[in-house]
């Protein structure tokens, strides 16, 4: 449409080195806020995308699932999801849809259960009775909640779990609306900065230890008929996450991602960034989506993804 | 109003609205897009969901008492609210224009803003739980009956505020005996704009965070899982809430403007 | 003049009492910013280049959808209030669909409509129709029926009748209601941008400048233009209204 | 060319009401009948129906032989009600001007009828003006220049004069039988005035009480050009007067106003 | 009782108009005065200034001896644009019983001063219907029932017969002379009808056309007792109610219509 109601972030310059062979040169993916979209930002600002003969316009999405429609109406490509929502759209059949990039990991701190200094919570057990907020049912964050109660033999359903959004939680632990609050970044820094919440207790450990959170996904549908413009695309965001992993190279566009100012963004926590899909690690993900989070289809999560093609 | 007449105004009625589920289950099933189920699918989506309870519960599951009647509550409280502080304000910011001038400006920006970006605001300043759905409701759903109440207050006729002053009115006779009945008709227009708005925010503000039940939190809980047809069982709820609480109101209306030429055709 | 001046008073009085009510820390600063610093970052937003397209973004889609509502609700409000069994014979279809939530609705309007500018549009659409909508049918049937009479009786014919006599009689109502619209489309654009994504506009800036980053300011900020837009396009038809229909002692003033 | 058979009318709702009963009369083109009869008989109803407005629920009503169903063409109406009946936001001159902008008449015609209707009534100066800042007889003339300048085949006027005074009124009566001579229109003029009725008309109905039914129709023999002084000097004037009184009061015998409710 | 003082009254406005000026006369207690003059002279404005509706340009308006600002107590009006000053949501009785609501009547005796009140203007019959549902003269007469329900001392009436039968005015007119001399009320009431204003009246003011003036401050010398019959026929009658009307007309020399808008 008008490009005034719309805007338009294309980037990348058409002067691809090989784009012969490709179904598909044109691309519109969907990307997220924050640490997850930080490599495709990367591929377009130093052209790993046009190396490959792509020429990619991102849009932001506030979360996976809201850009599911999109990409099924055929507007998106590709699209950036956490993989607890894209294996309940997978279970639900709303979704025949396969992994391809593996964007994002979490690492020990990037998605912690804070509180205030004093609240007296310092181990799985002393969350038993307390309000605590998991983002959303069913989400990413309860689901390594409750495995990390489970892994301490603390029953999950003795905890008063609250559904209040990552952005909100600093501001209801400040009032004493809740106890404690799964966490991620870049509200862990921003609490610890202007509210003097902590992080109290880790739940991307011991079990769940770097487990994978978000990638980019594709149809079916599109797969099989732009077999090689995936692969592409996938050579394009391996250096693309590498770079990614470099904090300073990092620093250099997740202020265009978030409003964070530099200062904040300096201290966050950097999550891994994956250069190959695995798996092993998405069978994790259904695993404890299984065990924790409700999940009843028996899904075989190679079933569900492209190999990284060899570079 | 004689029974024919009843009969016809009652097919009329349901017609259009049969031929257009029929409509919806034929566009829906040939597209067979898991988005959009077609109504045969939400219906029995709906059973599962509702009528799935024990016998002693008249099969209702326990979504009744979970989740339908918290959010009803919250509901009615929000839009109890909004009437019973929207319309007093409204006739006396109605007839009095210094009033209005000093509001006026906080009034545009206040329904300008919306509810979704004050979360944070209305969780520090409410807490988790009812009293921050309930201001949700309120508001949004104050700003018609504000507004309408307003116009009507000023409607009153020129000759009308001259009879009741010649005959020394008392006050509490002007505003009940004059300025509103005068706009009352106005008034109704708002409170049915407020009352579905008041669903609406009701279900707004249950997906904003901070709830563990309620229809909206069901309804984008069946979203975020992609439980589709449930999602579209919450949503056909919702109209049909929409759709009683409408009828309720309607009745009220009927009996208060019962007076008035122009509504005499209303009665079905 | 001096209603200008009076608002002026009212505006200052909320904005010291919001002040006065943050340094006392009845309300914690980092979540609700005193005035003077969202003042501040405000006059900051239009040096911002991301602000401008997106504040673009928003107002126009913003007009676009008012319009459509208003070319959509005034005829068929119309039309609904003069034709009995026509009003009869819609009202359950009408009654069902009001109390969708637009927010509920986003992802299957994506589907249909795609993520750009359209699917916000036209959720603003369908959400402000209503307003206008039923205060235009609530007007049709206020309008005094011997002036009715008086035009049956002057054999005026349909189309005259409706822009003579219909239109005037029922414009004060029917402006309120595009009053109220106009501050309902501008929420549900802004909460689109802001809970779905997909396209730029003050909603999404907010998303990602303020709410990404825990920034109430920036948050307020965007508030801050928000209600200003919609004050100065309420103002612009509060005297639109003024001019067209000073006749009527009607009309709102908020 | 006008017909009036069997015409009943009764009102619907809760408190229905019979308003007219089995009326019958018929009026021939160019005529000016006047109507009188006790307050809330029926004749605002009568009018109502004859213009089309609201369908009688028995009977008919047939003008030039077809059967009037929705308001026909070339009929003006004043009505009772008049300052409700004036568009509030339309000046004196826009008003009058309204009904003619229907028309395919020009622009200076229609300046020209509105003029001429406004100086008839003696409201030129008072052009700009709107509604809402003249006084009621004033309204009530510029409803009356509103029917005239259209120049009708059939007028229909509700008790046109009752808010002018008596100098005024006799000024308008006189215009009115000249303007309708001029034109050939056929009047039918609800009236109290039994004075007014005898020197107006060319024949008299009259009503009786709740629920309508004529009865009398009187022909008024008096000659066609009439005057304010000499005519109701007149003794057929004064002995119709006489009738027209005497069959409103005997009608309804000791009648008292209770029961006309 | 009632004086006014070099009363004026200009309306502002773009077309700003000067409707009364330098009107001056006074009225003792229980008299009842009538006003007569031309249409759009001023007559309704100056009911107006005196009920404290609207505040004269210049001059005052004493009752009992205090200046008139705001409304009086005990006053009652019937105006002249009677089916406007109805409440539609209220019901005959309703309509009557409004006003005594406000005052410290006990529930009782507001019925039935209400039914009282119906009953002498002839609408027992139609105490639950809506104004919307009467006929012109009907919505009269509930106005002038308001009017006379609240028993006033002081009672303005603005042209309040214009719309009832020639059988009902007379009634009404007794009535109001009779209910005047009961409760000691005293009554001004503007007309249109010559005879009407010498037969009620103690007094006749005749006003000059637009701005309003005193052309003339007649007493009338009836018997107070009068008879619609017997006083309409006596010379005093005839010779005053000449006189009138020769004021009227004189007052305005050649009086063509087109001068007093
Ligand atoms: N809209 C209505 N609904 C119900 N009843 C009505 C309606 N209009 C008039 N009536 C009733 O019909 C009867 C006749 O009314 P109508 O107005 O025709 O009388 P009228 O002869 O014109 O009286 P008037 O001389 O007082 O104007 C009255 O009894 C009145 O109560
Ligand atoms: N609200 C108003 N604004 C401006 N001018 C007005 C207003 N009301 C009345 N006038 C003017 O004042 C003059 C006197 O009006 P008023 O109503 O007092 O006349 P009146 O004597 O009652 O006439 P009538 O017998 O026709 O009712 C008229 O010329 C009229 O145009
Ligand atoms: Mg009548
Ligand atoms: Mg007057």
């Amino acid at each position: 449409g008008c490009s005034a109601l719309n805007g338009s972030s294309s980037s990348d310059s058409t002067s691809g080195t090989n784009n012969a062979g490709l179904e598909k040169t044109k691309l519109t993916v969907g990307i997220l806020t924050g640490q997850q979209g930080v490599s495709t930002k990367l591929a377009e600002k130093y052209g790993y995308f046009s190396q490959q003969g792509l020429e990619v316009t991102s849009k932001m999405f506030a979360s996976g699932p809201a850009a599911f429609p999109a990409l099924l109406n055929g507007e998106l490509d590709f699209a950036v999801t956490n993989y607890v929502s894209f294996f309940q759209a997978i279970a639900q059949k709303t979704l025949q849809a396969k992994v391809v990039v593996d964007v994002d990991q979490l690492g020990e701190n990037s998605l912690v259960v804070i509180a205030k200094p004093n609240s007296g919570i310092q181990e799985p057990k002393d969350l038993v009775g307390k309000k605590v907020s998991i983002h959303q049912a069913g989400s990413i964050a309860e689901v390594l909640l409750r495995a990390t109660l489970k892994d301490h033999d603390v029953d999950p359903n003795r905890v008063e779990l609250q559904t209040v959004k990552f952005p909100d939680i600093p501001a209801a632990l400040a009032s004493g609306q809740l106890d404690a609050g799964v966490e991620l970044e870049p509200y862990i820094t921003q609490a610890e900065r202007t509210q003097g919440a902590q992080p109290v207790l880790k739940i991307v450990t011991g079990s769940t230890a770097n487990i994978t959170s978000a990638g980019f996904v594709a149809l079916d549908s599109f797969i099989q008929k732009n077999p090689k413009t995936v692969a592409a695309f996938q050579k394009a965001m391996v250096p693309a996450q590498t770079a990614a992993a470099d904090r300073s190279k990092l620093l250099e566009v997740l202020p265009d991602l978030t409003g964070v100012d530099k200062d904040t963004a300096s201290l966050l926590n950097i999550d891994v960034f994956p250069t190959s899909v695995s798996a092993a690690q998405l069978q994790r993900v259904v695993t404890l989506m299984q065990n924790y989070g409700g999940l009843s289809a028996q899904l075989d999560a190679s079933q569900y993804m492209v190999a990284t093609p060899q570079v | 109003m004689n029974g024919g007449r009843r009969w016809l105004d009652f097919a009329r009625r349901w017609v259009v609205f049969v031929v257009f589920v029929g409509v919806w289950q034929l566009v829906a099933y040939s597209a067979a897009n898991p988005y959009f189920p077609p109504p045969s699918g939400i219906l029995s989506a709906a059973g599962h969901t509702w009528f799935s309870g024990p016998a002693s519960h008249l099969y209702l599951s326990g979504a009744f008492t979970d989740d339908i009647l918290p959010s009803l509550g919250r509901l009615l409280a929000g839009f109890a609210i909004a009437a019973v502080a929207g319309i007093p304000a409204g006739l006396a910011l109605g007839r009095s224009a210094r009033a209005t001038d000093y509001v006026s400006p906080m009034f545009f920006f206040a329904r300008a803003v919306p509810a979704t970006l004050l979360v944070p605001v209305f969780l520090v300043a409410f807490g988790i739980g009812p009293r921050m759905e309930i201001v949700t409701v309120l508001w949004g759903a104050i700003w018609p009956i504000l507004l309408n109440t307003i116009d009507g207050a000023r409607a009153v006729d020129e000759v009308k505020t001259e009879t009741a002053r010649a005959f020394r009115i008392s006050r509490s006779g002007w505003i009940f005996g004059v300025v509103l009945p005068t706009a009352l008709p106005k008034v109704f227009a708002g409170l049915r704009l407020a009352l579905s708005l008041a669903i609406i925010l009701m279900v707004v503000s249950e997906l904003m965070g901070g709830s563990t039940n309620g229809i909206g939190y069901q309804l984008i809980n069946a979203q975020g899982n992609f439980q589709l047809p449930q999602m579209w069982a919450w949503i056909v709820l919702v109209s049909l809430l929409g759709y009683v609480a409408n009828l309720v109101l309607s009745a009220v209306e009927r009996r208060a403007l019962g007076w008035h030429p122009g509504f005499q055709a209303e009665e079905v | 003049m001096r209603t200008a001046f009076r608002r002026l008073i009212g505006l200052v009085c909320f904005l010291v009492l919001w002040e006065v009510i943050v340094r006392l820390g009845v309300l914690p600063a980092a979540v609700v910013p005193p005035p003077s610093t969202v003042l501040v970052r405000f006059a900051g937003l239009f040096s911002d280049a991301r602000f401008v397209p997106d504040a673009v973004s928003t107002v126009l889609s913003w007009f676009i959808a008012l319009a459509l509502a208003v070319t959509v609700a005034v005829p068929l409000g119309v039309l609904l209030g003069s034709i009995r069994w026509l009003r009869l014979s819609l009202s359950p279809i009408v009654e069902f669909l009001r109390p969708l939530p637009a927010v509920a609705l986003i992802p299957l309007v994506i589907l249909l409509l795609g993520s750009g500018a359209q699917t916000k549009i036209a959720l603003a659409a369908f959400a402000s129709v209503w307003p206008v909508l039923f205060n235009t049918i609530y007007a049709m049937g206020e309008i005094d029926r011997q002036l009715l009479e008086t035009v049956r009786a002057l054999r005026t014919p349909p189309l005259r009748r409706l822009f003579t006599v219909l239109l005037p009689s029922i414009a004060p109502f029917t402006l309120t209601g595009v009053r109220l619209s106009a501050s309902i489309s501008l929420v549900v654009l802004v909460s689109t941008e802001y809970l779905s994504g997909g396209t730029i506009g003050v909603g999404q800036f907010v998303y990602l400048w303020g709410t990404s980053a825990g920034r109430m300011d920036m948050v307020l900020a965007g508030v801050v233009f928000i209600g200003l837009v919609g004050y100065l396009v309420n103002q612009a038809l509060l005297s639109a209204q003024r001019r067209w229909i000073g006749w009527a002692a009607t009309g709102g003033a908020v | 060319m006008l017909e009036v058979a069997g015409l009943s009318h009764r009102y619907a709702g809760r408190e229905s009401q019979l308003a007219v009963t089995d009326l019958s009369f018929s009026v021939d083109a160019g005529r000016l009948v006047c109507i009188v009869g006790p307050s809330g008989c029926g004749k605002s109803t009568l009018l109502r129906c004859i213009a089309g407005l609201i369908r009688a629920t028995e009977g008919t009503v047939r003008l030039h032989g077809d059967e009037v169903t929705g308001v026909p063409a070339d009929l003006a109406v004043v009505f009772q009600d008049y300052s409700r009946s004036l568009f509030p936001w339309l000046s004196v001159a826009g008003n009058v001007e309204f009904p003619l902008k229907s028309t395919r008449m020009s622009r200076a015609e229609r300046r020209s009828r509105t003029d001429e209707a406004l100086e008839w009534v003696g409201l030129s100066g008072a052009r700009r003006k709107y509604p809402w800042q003249l006084s009621g007889g004033m309204q009530q003339r510029v409803s009356i220049a509103r029917a005239l300048a259209s120049r009708p085949a059939l007028l229909l006027m509700d008790e046109p004069f009752a808010s002018v005074d008596a100098q005024t009124r006799f000024e308008l009566e006189d215009l009115l039988r000249r303007v309708q001579r001029e034109h050939g229109s056929t009047v039918l003029l609800v009236t109290h005035d039994i004075d007014e009725s005898v020197y107006l008309g060319d024949r008299v109905l009259v009503l009786s009480k709740s629920p309508a039914s004529i009865v009398a129709d009187l022909t008024v023999d008096l000659p066609s050009e009439r005057d304010q002084i000499t005519t109701r000097e007149s003794g057929e004037f004064v002995k119709l007067r006489g009738e027209v009184a005497r069959l409103l009061q005997n009608r309804e015998l000791a009648h008292s106003p209770e029961r006309n409710a």
